[in-house]
């Protein structure tokens, strides 16, 4: 494990020289909102806010193209037609800067579906192996934070390659992974040892900010209890606007869509396109023949609730939660509806 | 799918100015096509025939044609591609002659462009869909508006053919201008004994029901079953009782009513028969001069009336009528000459009048008996000045067309002023004598060479009374190069026509369209010019531009023979280019149902839901519902929303 | 006389000159003549207005500088206001003098009456018609013009001998002078 | 009412009785004239048949001046009595509408003058008539209100000439073929007005002195056909027309072999008379042909 | 296919079959030379071109877009052209908004036998277009990052975050109400996870009402809820009911409501999407609401909100201790600043007073407009590019939109029709904006919940205010969701339309 000390009027020199051999993706502010975009040598040192929607786009694109598909004619015969195939799958090697441990501990959820079942996604696969996360240690827990029920912390190292942590005049940057320790050693920093025991300290004082911890054991048992309860479903449904701010914000938020797009036979040729889905749209699971099981918007928030606070814990290895208590979705929520209240009162008789 | 692709040269109109065979190679590379070729001329018989076979050949699902407009042959090569077997429908066209070829020289932006508007026509056929017709029954009765010649004609001969005909007219007696003309050119006989009979047959014909007095004033419904309604103005007298013996217009004290059919040369009596041939031979009262009808007092007509008729009580009313068919025949109006030209007194000198008061003048049955008398002082005039193009071939007062008949008539009306006085000398200033029709040249020749009618070319500047009673008539004569004046008696002025006062408002009626002179539009000027663009509405005569009677009557024969042909018919098919509604997305909020402007579009329940429904004989395929469904609900068939996106964005790909 | 020479005879320049200047669109013309039965000064033409018109359309530039008829136009636009084209006739006219006066075209008697009449505003400011008298006898040697109105007119003591002279006399004259220094009149 | 007032040149020469009767009965009627300061020639017939350029460069200098002083006195608008000035101005005026003209006549003047329209703080203002102005602005029942004396029992021939509202695009104003603003004036102060047919046709302008035989031909013509139309007299609304018709009228007689006495009046002079204002003010003395014999007819005694 | 270039520019044109094709036929014939640039789409009838064809096609890359129809009053189906007219005109002024000049989009009448005016039309348009030169891409625009702060713009009512005293009052009437089982729930609004968030209450019981809150907290539409609710209803009703028995009445939907959650209401009922008997109505005066956002400029980002109290036109905040001291006239909502509707205009219990509002209060102002407006095209262009790149198409926008009432049928997820793709290219994003925009112009009230729901802070309501400024222009001031009995703009029109006027093209 190595730890390195980076001075505050360090940390844009640092980040520049990353960004000669790597795209650099740090948190911007814009507005109210703070997202992930690239950050190239020049540009003022990042924001070190919480991001308004979780980094994961960073891994799993919000629409990235699978197969590029075009159709050629024969000029003898124009109906002997033939068609070729591409589908790339090179990522950018890239560095995550910034992000939250909530948001690290999101791409080890991510991981389950995409890479540990029977198929792996080689897109999912590349961009992961070509990202470093380099994650920011919480200082800030608000109302909406709750990453301590859910097996995180605001300085969890699950996910992340290094630990970033504000201290006074700097930051201590501590490797979690070998891949991390290999960044680091390379960036040629200072130790920072002497400061770690500072950084500690701010860790647990973060930690004290987030609401209180109520037992979340009894999740996945009661929810499969509740399954066939509409009437709970739909008490807790009614408010729900169906849009997809929470799914979008959700740093494990999973789903997503395929669409062809273009045409095969023009010049610019076909898409096979994935984009990011939501669960609570009523489009979500609509079949081809126009049946929907999951017709009622009740139906759908149980899948979603269900989906984070049941299925995991049997699909994920060390059957986790697919939730980081980020927040987010209680925050960003138009009508704030708060997946805890629900996540309780299902616990509740 | 597979897609044709044919090229037509047009002979040189079309590969003229574009590369033609450039435009079927490129269209090679579209998508979907299969096959691709030019063609010298695709609407020929080997044209069409080339498009049956490959079709065969290359087992094609649809073909695009690229040549002239739609709008002339889209039928044409539907035909042929339903011949090959296809769906009518999954066929387009791309416009390259009118829109292309005639419109620019520059060779390689025209092949372009033809190239670019055939690809649009693959993208939207490549979207296009097998629609299919509907049958539904037809009224085997037509209207027909307008009961002057072109009117009469049309009607006697659809109820000669068997058809029930509603002849309207907005006069108190039907024979339109016609029957206001004393003779008729080239054969100088008169007008009312070759209309007359007409008229007769009318009034007698057991399949024709005619409303005098009255105005379609509002249309619905489809080619084959229209309802319309007819406004009959009151016309005080019971047609059922009247015998039209005249006795009321002789004790009528209204004596100073304006006597339209004269042409206000002469005043009438508020109550009246317009002329002596009048059919309906009835009586009937303008309740603008009637003394019992503004101030309530008289009732001598009453009192007179030999059978009762009078009835002071009566009121307009609306009549409904169910029928298949309507054919226009509103005629002319002579253009207003009064507020364009001050030069000619703007009206305010006496005895500058238009040529059809001057019939009227001339006219037997007219107000002076058949006397040429000018209307200041009721003298004879001994030399007369007629001006033609008052209100024809004039842009500075919107006039840019040729009124057509009035060279001919003005020469008629110069040989009957030299028949009734015959020492007097006429005048004609022109521009150019137009005289094309069978035996027309020769009368004009005629009236200069027989009647010694002296015809000056050039336009009159200024009509200026001389303070002694005569008219100075100032003009140029341009063949001498000199300007020169003459002293006339008379000035008959040969003004310009339009379409009939109100002609703007039937067409909103009728749904068709008109041009800025009040002449309705054919749907093609030479190959459809009996039909408008609105199935199932005919023209006849000059409400679809000037003509003289014979053209006049072979219009209303002709619009006859349409109806005819379209009621003969069993059924018609109903045009399946229409809206539908998918029901899935329908939201039933009804905005579709508020924006139709034929009603045919409903709400109903479905299921429990509330779906709007399209009524499809109703439908005109308009599209505004399509353009109003937030959710694309409903879509216009042929026009979906994707088919005009695939066109936008065959051209539009940043 | 020789029959004209379409081909030879057709100046385009000068006719595209023509209607640009005018703003008028000569083809328009279809020779109805009203033009020349309106005008006023028609009788006293050596070419009728709507020939003028003729002569543009074929390009015929000598016949139209040739021709006493622009000079003589006392531009009452009744012409204009008749064209059954919208042909801004009296505008022609005045398009042709201009033309024509630039490549020292002139009058015999009108230009000197013209000369005279500014000649007395550009040195006071405005018009003075005693001026304009004398210093057009003194052009044209037509000494004897309108001296029988003299008598009619003398006593009625309406005409000053010495002219309005204005404050701004310099200005107008500025304006002349700009004038011909652009060259603007030829 | 407040107008800003453009005299013309003939104003202080030949035409010195309509600028004198134009003043008296504007003053009569309650409106105030402000003279502008120090205005030119507007280069009449000579400049525009010389140049539109020079023309529209000699009108702008007043346009501008007219400008100003309506900005300053407050006038609403500016008029002229003379029908050719107001020719020349509104040509002018409509010409610089064109950029490329505008710049040409900018060129030649001192500074450019102000924009056209409504725009700026003093906008090039339109010319108006003051026939215009009284008929349509101050109004027919006004002028009526003030007659003292009516026209009563006097025929007059309307004769407007041809420039008042021709060309029509231009001057807007009245039917170019049968106006009848002076008709309704001369009818609003008692007279009889007679059918005249040739209230439009050219007298001969300033053709005058250059071509005397055009304009005795068409001057007679106008004079002979107000006698057949039993006339008593002429009522015009130009210094040129009057030139022709009044001073000219003897050249018109010997060319056509007859004997002419028919007074031709302005029709400023013919209100003076009906809103009972001095005669020295409307300088019935510097008619050419007498009036005296005519006004008898409303019992008017006349010394010139 | 591209144009030929240098040349020619891509200008479309979208025609009606039966007067301006024809007259571009007849112009044909008449061998009327014109440029070769237009590219002609024939429809039936002008009424069918939708605004997004233009619009899609201007985005798309078009430099110039001409869409010509049969002369007012003589439309083939006598009033495509009278619709057309009032929606283009909407089109053409509001796409300066995104930054494209509205220049390059004209409507005109031409007829069937107008060819020597088509001929006209098409010069002057292509010159016109020649003159502006290609159009600015969208894609291609330097995207400008940069949310400038919005100082609040003038005018401004009286507002209070006070507690209401007629509150007492609404919920007694609640309580009556909710006893007698006539009514399936009541929306109102309670306390959520801090004390600057309202969530929505469904009140089912009358203990429920005890949880209901009003104050400057209540910003989400109540009404948003209410055609899915009136459907439960229904739904709920016919639990049990066998084939051929009589269909029951449905339980009605209560509604608690401030002034423009009574606007939504009559937008709904406007258009027929509930019927009036499926509601009833509890209204109270509205002193106006507080922007989150605004707020949080103040007091700073991620700090946690320990309470929260309204005095007279004072909020007292403390957020990580600290104590802050806000205005209204600071923090409230910009729509609130300018509201002209405080009281529901329809209701069926009122309680407490209305609240008045001064006569001259105009409904105009708009931080983002002012901002927007300042901005040339090309920055504005710029603006869109920036922030539409950070919509993540989460629909929070449409389904908080109240008039959002397609649902699930939204063309936003639809392949027929195909308006917008799966792509988050920032034309496509962009366009599924101004599709929404458009759709409600004429019926959007202005609540700005799109702009409050977005995460993003894509500021997606200036393109609805900018469309409801046009309709008011247009439309002598109408103010949609203010008159039950009104019919909203697009869906009527006017023989004789008193403020569009007929353009003209320089030249034609």
């Amino acid at each position: 494990m190595t730890t390195c000390f980076l001075a505050s009027d360090g940390l844009a020199s640092w980040l520049a020289k990353s960004a000669q051999t790597r795209r650099v993706l740090a948190p911007h502010k814009e507005g109210k909102a703070v997202l992930f975009r690239e950050w190239k040598e020049g540009d003022p040192a990042p924001e070190l806010a919480k991001s308004t929607i979780s980094p994961k786009g960073a891994i799993i694109p919000a629409c990235e193209t699978l197969v590029k598909y075009q159709i050629t004619k024969d000029p003898e015969n124009l109906s002997k037609r033939s068609l070729a195939l591409a589908a790339p799958t090179e990522a950018t090697p890239t560095v995550l800067f910034g992000c939250r441990s909530c948001d690290a501990r999101g791409l080890v959820a991510l991981d389950t579906p995409y890479l540990k079942g029977k198929f792996k996604d080689p897109y999912y696969a590349a961009r992961r192996e070509a990202t470093l996360i380099v994650t920011r240690t919480c200082d800030s827990p608000t109302h909406t934070c709750f990453c301590t029920w859910v097996g995180g912390g605001p300085a969890s190292p699950e996910g992340s390659d290094v630990l970033m942590t504000t201290v006074d005049g700097g930051y201590v940057l501590e490797s979690v992974t070998d891949k991390g320790e290999a960044f680091l050693k390379e960036s040629g920093l200072p130790d920072g040892a002497d400061k770690m025991d500072e950084a500690r300290k701010t860790r647990t004082e973060a930690a004290k900010k987030v609401p209180a911890r109520p037992d979340l054991s009894k999740a996945p048992e009661r929810l499969k209890a509740r399954f066939n309860d509409m009437a709970f479903w739909v008490a807790q449904t009614s408010k729900c606007l169906s849009c997809g701010a929470c799914t979008y914000m959700c740093p494990t938020c999973q789903c997503f869509n395929i669409s062809d797009e273009g045409d095969a036979s023009s010049e610019q040729g076909g898409r096979r396109l994935r984009s990011w889905d939501y669960c609570m749209s009523p489009m979500f699971t609509r079949e081809a023949s126009g049946h929907n099981p999951r017709m009622a918007k009740a139906q759908r928030m149980r899948n979603r609730v269900s989906h984070k606070y049941w299925y995991s814990t049997e699909t994920i290895e060390d059957g986790r939660f697919s939730c980081t208590g980020c927040g987010r979705c209680v925050a960003q929520c138009p009508v704030s509806l708060d997946i805890r209240e629900i996540v309780q009162k299902a616990i509740e008789e | 799918m597979k897609i044709g692709v044919f090229i037509c040269h047009c002979g040189s109109n079309i590969a003229g100015t574009v590369d033609c065979v450039k435009v079927a190679k490129n269209a090679e590379a579209f998508p979907d096509v299969a096959y691709s070729t030019d063609n010298m001329y695709m609407c020929s018989e080997p044209g069409q025939d080339h498009i049956v076979e490959m079709v065969k050949k290359h087992d094609l699902d649809g073909v695009v044609v690229a040549s002239c407009s739609p709008r002339m042959h889209e039928p044409t090569f539907r035909r042929a591609v339903e011949r090959a077997g296809l769906n009518k429908y999954m066929f387009e066209m791309a416009n390259i002659r009118e829109h292309v070829s005639w419109i620019g020289k520059d060779k390689d932006a025209n092949t372009n462009k033809a190239s670019e508007l055939v690809r649009m026509a693959v993208e939207k056929l490549r979207r296009n869909a097998p629609l299919f017709s509907k049958k539904f029954e037809t009224i085997k009765k037509v209207l027909v508006v307008g009961a002057g010649v072109a009117g009469i004609q049309a009607a006697l001969d659809c109820a000669d053919a068997g058809l029930q005909v509603v002849l309207v007219e907005r006069e108190p007696a039907i024979g339109g201008k016609m029957a206001k003309l004393d003779k008729t050119f080239p054969t100088v006989d008169c007008s009312s004994c070759i209309l007359g009979p007409k008229m007769v047959d009318v009034s007698q014909h057991p399949n024709i029901t005619l409303y005098t007095l009255s105005e379609v004033e509002k249309v619905s419904g489809y080619v084959g079953n229209f309802s319309v309604n007819i406004k009959r103005r009151a016309p005080y007298v019971d047609f059922s009782k009247c015998t039209g013996c005249g006795a009321c217009m002789e004790k009528c004290p209204a004596k100073k009513t304006p006597d339209r059919f004269n042409e206000f040369m002469g005043p009438t009596t508020a109550i009246n028969i317009p002329f002596p041939q009048a059919i309906p031979k009835k009586a009937t009262i303008n309740p603008q001069y009637c003394r019992k009808l503004t101030e309530g007092k008289c009732g001598i007509c009453a009192k007179i009336c030999p059978t009762g008729a009078i009835n002071y009580e009566m009121k307009d009313e609306v009549i409904t009528e169910e029928v298949g068919a309507i054919v226009a025949a509103t005629g002319y109006d002579l253009m207003d000459w009064k507020s364009n030209y001050g030069e000619y007194g703007g009206g305010r000198y006496p005895d500058v009048i238009t040529s059809l008061q001057y019939e009227r003048l001339l006219s037997a049955a007219g107000p002076t008996g058949g006397h040429i008398l000018r209307p200041s002082d009721g003298r004879e005039p001994k030399k007369v000045a007629f001006i033609c193009c008052v209100g024809s071939r004039d842009r500075s007062i919107g006039r840019p067309y040729c009124s057509g008949f009035c060279c001919m008539y003005t020469a008629k009306q110069a040989v009957l002023t030299k028949d009734h006085i015959p020492d007097s000398q006429s005048y004609v200033f022109y521009m150019d004598i137009r005289a094309p029709g069978k035996l027309y040249d020769e009368f004009t020749r005629r009236a200069i060479e027989e009647y010694g009618t002296e015809y000056i070319r050039g336009r009159v500047s200024a009509i200026q009374p001389d303070g002694k009673g005569q008219y100075i008539v100032r003009a140029a004569d341009t063949l001498l190069g000199k300007p020169v004046e003459v002293a006339v008696d008379l000035v008959v002025l040969a003004v310009g026509v339009e379409g009939a006062k109100g002609s703007g408002k039937l067409a909103e009626t009728l749904h068709i369209s008109y041009d800025n002179f009040g002449f309705f539009l054919e749907s093609h000027i030479k190959l459809r010019p009996v039909e408008t663009n609105t199935a199932g509405v005919f023209l006849a005569g000059s409400c679809q531009g000037a003509k003289d009677i014979p053209s006049s009557v072979a219009q209303g024969s002709g619009a006859a023979a349409k109806v005819i042909g379209l009621l003969s018919k069993p059924k018609l098919e109903s045009d399946p280019q229409i809206s539908n509604v998918n029901i899935k997305r329908c939201v039933g909020c009804g905005k579709c149902v508020d924006v139709c402007p034929f009603q045919a579009i409903t709400k109903e329940n479905i299921r429990g839901e509330i779906k709007a429904q399209v009524i499809e004989a109703v439908c005109q395929g308009c599209g505004l519902c399509a353009a109003t469904c937030p959710q694309g609900a409903i879509q216009l068939s042929h026009f979906t929303d994707n088919q005009i996106l695939a066109e936008v964005n065959a051209l539009c790909q940043c | 006389m020789d029959s004209i020479n379409l081909e030879a005879v057709r100046d385009e320049d000068f006719l595209r000159t023509v209607e640009k200047e005018s703003g008028q669109n000569l083809s328009r013309c279809y020779q109805c003549g009203k033009c020349t039965a309106g005008c006023p000064c028609g009788p006293a033409y050596d070419m009728q207005v709507s020939q003028v018109m003729r002569a543009i359309q074929l390009g015929d530039k000598q016949a139209v500088f040739e021709a006493a008829s622009p000079w003589l136009c006392v531009s009452c636009s009744t012409c204009t206001a008749r064209c059954p084209n919208e042909i801004d006739v009296a505008r022609v006219m005045d398009t042709v003098r201009h033309m024509n006066r630039r490549e020292g075209g002139k009058h015999p008697t009108l230009n000197a009456f013209w000369d005279s009449f500014l000649k007395t505003v550009r040195l006071s400011g405005r018009a003075y018609e005693l001026g304009v008298m004398a210093l057009y006898m003194l052009r044209t040697g037509k000494v004897l013009t309108d001296m029988d109105l003299a008598p009619r007119i003398m006593p009625k003591r309406k005409l000053p001998f010495v002219p309005h002279v204005i404050r701004g006399k310099a200005a107008v004259g500025r304006i002349f002078k700009r004038f011909h220094d652009l060259r603007m009149d030829g | 009412m407040k107008l800003a007032y453009y005299p013309g040149c003939s104003g202080m020469g030949t035409s010195a009785e309509y600028e004198r009767s134009t003043r008296a009965v504007c003053k009569a009627l309650g409106i105030e004239l402000q003279d502008l300061p120090d205005w030119s020639c507007c280069g009449s017939t000579p400049a525009h048949a010389t140049d539109a350029v020079l023309s529209a460069a000699l009108s702008a200098r007043n346009l501008t001046i007219a400008a100003k002083t309506m900005a300053q006195s407050g006038a609403t608008k500016f008029t002229t009595p003379c029908p050719s000035c107001l020719l020349n101005l509104k040509t002018a005026r409509h010409h610089m509408a064109e950029p490329e003209f505008r710049a040409k006549v900018d060129a030649i003047l001192d500074e450019p003058c102000p924009p056209i329209g409504q725009k700026g703080e003093e906008p090039l203002p339109d010319t108006y008539s003051v026939l215009q102005l009284l008929v349509e602005d101050y109004g027919l029942e006004n002028i009526k209100s003030k007659v003292k004396t009516p026209l009563k029992g006097l025929k007059i021939a309307p004769y407007y000439g041809c420039l008042l509202s021709r060309p029509p695009k231009i001057m807007q104003f009245d039917d170019p073929e049968n106006p009848t603003s002076m008709d309704r004036l001369l009818e609003a102060l008692g007279a009889e007005v007679v059918p005249f047919p040739l209230k439009t046709e050219c007298c001969g302008a300033s053709m005058g002195i250059p071509r005397r035989d055009i304009t005795e031909r068409l001057s007679g013509r106008l004079i002979e056909t107000a006698v057949r139309y039993g006339a008593d007299m002429i009522a015009v609304a130009c210094p040129l027309c009057h030139m022709n018709l009044d001073l000219r009228q003897e050249q018109a007689a010997r060319a056509k072999n007859a004997v002419f006495d028919m007074p031709v009046l302005y029709f400023t002079q013919l209100m003076g008379i009906a809103l009972g204002l001095k005669e020295s003010d409307l300088g019935l003395n510097k008619l050419c042909v007498s009036p005296t014999q005519a006004l008898q007819k409303i019992g008017k005694e006349v010394s010139a | 296919m591209s144009v030929l270039t240098g040349k020619e520019l891509r200008i479309v044109g979208f025609l009606c079959n039966w007067c301006s094709y024809g007259g571009a036929d007849t112009a044909g014939v008449a061998r009327a030379t014109q440029p070769t640039d237009l590219r002609i789409i024939r429809v039936p009838c002008s009424g069918r071109v939708n605004p997004l064809f233009p619009l899609k096609a201007l985005l798309s890359g078009a430099d110039g877009v001409l869409v010509s129809g049969c002369h007012p009053r003589d439309c083939h189906y006598s009033a495509g052209n009278f619709y057309a007219r009032r929606r283009l005109e909407l089109l053409k002024e509001f796409l300066p908004i995104v930054g494209i000049d509205p220049a390059r989009f004209h409507y005109t009448w031409v007829s069937a036998s107008e060819g020597p005016r088509w001929k006209q039309v098409v010069t002057a348009f292509t010159d016109r277009i020649h003159k502006l030169g290609p159009a600015p891409k969208f894609q291609d625009a330097v995207p400008s990052y940069d949310m400038p702060d919005l100082a609040p713009v003038a005018p401004l009512r009286n507002l209070s975050c006070g507690a209401n005293p007629a509150l007492e009052d609404l919920k007694k009437q609640l309580k009556e109400a909710l006893s007698d089982d006539h009514l399936f729930c009541v929306v109102g609004w309670q306390k959520s996870f801090d004390g600057l968030h309202a969530t929505p209450l469904h009140m089912r019981k009358p203990e429920d009402v005890d949880k209901l809150i009003w104050g400057p907290f209540n910003v989400h539409s109540t009404a948003n809820m209410i055609p899915q609710l009136v459907n439960d209803a229904k739904a709920a009703a016919m639990v049990g009911v066998k084939r051929g028995d009589p269909i029951p009445p449905a339980k009605k939907i209560g509604v608690v409501v401030k002034g423009c959650d009574g606007k939504w209401l009559v937008e709904l009922l406007q258009e027929k999407l509930i019927d009036r008997d499926a509601v009833e109505i509890f209204a109270m005066g509205c002193n106006g609401t507080v922007s989150y956002d605004r707020i949080i400029a103040k007091i700073g980002a991620g700090k946690r909100i320990d309470s929260v109290e309204g005095n007279g036109d004072t909020l007292r905040v403390v957020a990580d201790g600290q104590e802050y001291s806000l205005s209204m006239k600071d923090v409230a909502q910009d729509k609130c600043r300018a509201c002209t509707v405080p009281n529901a205009p329809v209701y069926d219990h009122f309680a407490g007073d209305p609240v008045k509002v001064s006569e001259d209060a105009k409904p105009e102002a708009a931080a983002i407009l002012a901002y927007l407006d300042g901005l040339t095209l090309e920055q504005r262009m710029s603006f869109w590019r920036g922030a539409i790149e950070r919509c993540i198409r989460c629909h929070a926008c449409r389904n908080a939109c109240p008039m959002c009432v397609c649902r699930e049928y939204c063309v936003a997820d639809s392949r027929e029709p195909h308006w917008v793709t799966q792509e988050d290219t920032p034309v496509n994003k962009l366009f599924f904006q101004l599709i929404h925009a458009l759709h409600l112009a004429g019926r959007c009230t202005g609540c700005g919940e799109c702009n409050r729901a977005c995460p993003m802070g894509v500021p997606v309501g200036a393109l609805k205010l900018h469309a409801a400024r046009i309709v008011r222009a247009l439309f002598d001031g109408y103010q949609p969701g203010t008159k039950l009995e009104a019919v909203p703009p697009f869906l009527g029109y006017e023989v004789e339309e008193k403020n569009i006027p007929e353009h003209q093209i320089e030249g034609a």
